[in-house]
């Protein structure tokens, strides 16, 4: 059962070092509530799973910004320029990971699976220093699960037994990010009553959420 | 109460507030109706629901739920219904607190048989390899000896084994043993039974700690 | 985008020696009408990939018992003693893959994957002739993506956009198994509007579906 | 017809009723102005959405509806929201029939280069290996020649590849090409282009069908 605490407790609880699989592609469905009260705390050297690096000043970017971000797994940086200086200058270590394979890594970790074996990358720069798998005549990348430490999702409605929905394109990557953090911490914008969800609809189960915070707490945070 | 109820009774301590419970078919069953007050638990059933409640109401069954064991079950406020693979990412990535698992024989290495008896009954592992290598706690509910009165505790599984060395406790109608380290921890006797009545009917090394033996 | 047919038609399309993966869990949400029409053609030899053996006059167990099954990758075979007994006189060819693991290889053939690693089984017989992979010093079983030729599940609705939803727990492993059909079949109780499922509601997006049964229609099948 | 929308409408011939189709950003994106009468097809937008609808009217854009380039969009009557695995399923498990994608640099081996130039631009490859992988149609929309009016259409890519060998088809502002054991088989040339102009424009080998020859 999960706890409902602020964003600034949820940022007080990330260490420096830890690993934070962040939902949102572009920013849409980022954790904004959470990301900038990680940035007010200023805890460096973290390491972010992220599909994109989103902008500047929108998800995930406000952190590359405050430099608090050692280094990545992401599969686009395209829209960033900070996150693309910080890489040449050595301030930030990136591995590029292609965003279905990224996926998959990221949900190994939390199905409890070692790695999953893909074909895209195969004859590319992204199978270097990889074991390469063949089964029946085709040659697959052997790509590890990815650990994290805590997940930082956007959802939008919670219940107070813990399951999640998603509002349209801001589901994403947010489901499975949840799937996979030791601990993971919703923000979502509103809890409402067991039961208020049908079970049919919920995405992400209770079970995979430790603390929820509620957006308009945060609002100006 | 009868040795199964007792046993259920026992397990049912073992669930703390808030926790995700995955109960096998046949006797873990036994622990819901022993569930400690103020303890709220949640129960899934592999098959794809996490919030199971109680058995219908007569005629008040439906087709479409069912446990994990076949029996009809009811969905309490706050359920979901999840495809099987979700089901068992939950169960093998960790996120399940206590599973509760029969077995036709266990070890002092906590080791677990529960899946088949080679040329006579192959049942398969249906979940149970996942269930025991994904949750957090494993506990095994059997009677202490089989029909014919040999030991279920042993020195070493002899049938195939359904998980390596995963096993955290095991309750059965005579005892609560512990997997440690060290060997099976005996924790506790169950009344009518002494510390001695235990060793004889447990073919594994016992580790007795001294304040169970001047009980006796 | 699907097209409407009937069970027969369906059945007509299997030939000897395919391999079926079929959707449901001890009978409940398994394709019925689909089964049944495969029992009314007879076709031979098929290879069927499902969770349990279901009982003898439910589910796949019809098949079993009209001899129909050559071979079988399957997790649960406890109540079906026809599928024991077939299985004991060389019958038919069994491999037992725990419940999870199923439904990863399964899983990974439709989402193009050769394969998982999973912890599931190590230090038991199911790890024997398969390679093991160590991550970060845990031992993984390599288990390779289970190929189908056809999907054959059972949803509650369809829309004519072919998105599927399931009902109560009959969801099981149908999802699953729409994902890895070379063609997937699925057998609904009724067809609606498009538009008429919620699209936050969509449990199979219509893309893995290419043909659909109504169930109606096959009742006295 | 400007060059960007002539690549868009000769693209959109390919597409044939039923297909499901996604569009990389940019130019690819041109195809939907020009899907042919009768023809329906479903956009997939690899963040997450079966069944793009146009862009929204102004005023009307919702935060939470977007596609893979951030761009605002709009749902069908039909349309499925799905997380990220999911979609990456559909994609590499061979459920998309037609991917169209933009391209730095293409060659007459079917290989593909358009997500990094070293030391330069490292925008990352997003979802494209992915979906050039798992496509069962891979389409390239490029112009021909690149700013400094280099070939694009190489004998081999020099830049690091997206995939290898995968291509289907390159359309770009003066001719069609197709990817064949043989190597690029040249199938059109636009309209004000002579053959001549493209095996000038093309660093590849061509494979020239006589009919097209007699054609000039």
């Amino acid at each position: 059962m999960f706890k409902q605490i602020t964003a600034a407790e949820a940022a007080a609880m990330i260490a420096p070092h830890s690993r934070l699989a962040i939902g949102g592609f572009l920013a849409v469905g980022a954790p904004e509530g959470l990301i900038d009260a990680i940035v007010a705390t200023g805890t460096k050297d973290l390491h972010i799973i992220v599909i994109a690096s989103d902008w500047e000043d929108r998800g995930i970017g406000k952190l590359v910004v405050n430099h608090q971000v050692k280094s990545a797994q992401v599969s686009h940086l395209g829209t960033n320029r900070e996150i693309q200086a910080q890489m040449n200058s050595g301030e930030v270590a990136i591995e590029l990971v292609p965003q279905g394979t990224l996926m998959e890594r990221v949900r190994a970790y939390g199905a409890g699976l070692g790695g999953i074996l893909t074909p895209t990358g195969i004859g590319t720069v992204v199978e270097e220093d990889k074991q390469i798998i063949s089964i029946e005549g085709k040659d697959f990348i052997l790509e590890p699960a990815i650990p994290s430490d805590f997940a930082l999702v956007r959802a939008w409605k919670a219940d107070r037994c813990g399951n999640l929905i998603f509002r349209k394109t801001a589901r994403n990557s947010n489901p499975i990010m949840a799937m996979a953090g030791r601990i993971t911490i919703a923000e979502v914008d509103e809890i409402v009553e067991c039961g208020e969800i049908d079970p049919e609809h919920v995405v992400t189960p209770g079970v995979f959420v430790n603390y929820i915070v509620v957006r308009e707490e945060v609002k100006n945070g | 109460m009868d040795k199964r109820a007792m046993i259920g009774a026992r397990i049912a301590k073992e669930l703390k507030d808030g926790d995700y419970v995955n109960l096998g078919i046949g006797l873990p069953t036994e622990a819901v109706n022993h569930i400690p007050e103020g303890v709220h638990v949640t129960f899934q059933s592999e098959n794809g629901i996490m919030g199971t409640g109680p058995k219908p109401a007569e005629g008040m069954e439906d087709e479409d739920m069912i446990n994990a064991g076949g029996g009809y079950i009811t969905a309490l406020k706050g359920a979901s219904f999840f495809d099987s693979a979700l089901s068992f990412a939950i169960i093998r990535g960790g996120h399940v607190d206590v599973t509760v698992l029969g077995a036709l024989q266990v070890d002092q290495h906590g080791n677990l048989a529960n899946w088949i008896i080679p040329g006579k009954l192959v049942p398969g592992m249906g979940g149970a390899m996942d269930l025991v290598t994904g949750a957090k706690k494993v506990i095994v509910a059997m009677e202490h000896l089989d029909k014919k009165g040999n030991s279920k505790v042993l020195k070493q599984c002899t049938l195939p084994l359904t998980a390596k060395g995963l096993l955290s406790l095991i309750v059965t109608d005579m005892a609560v043993m512990e997997v440690t380290p060290q060997g099976l921890l005996l924790r506790e006797v169950t009344e009518g039974f002494t510390v001695e009545d235990v060793v004889r009917a447990t073919e594994a090394e016992l580790v007795i700690p001294s304040h169970l033996l001047d009980k006796d």
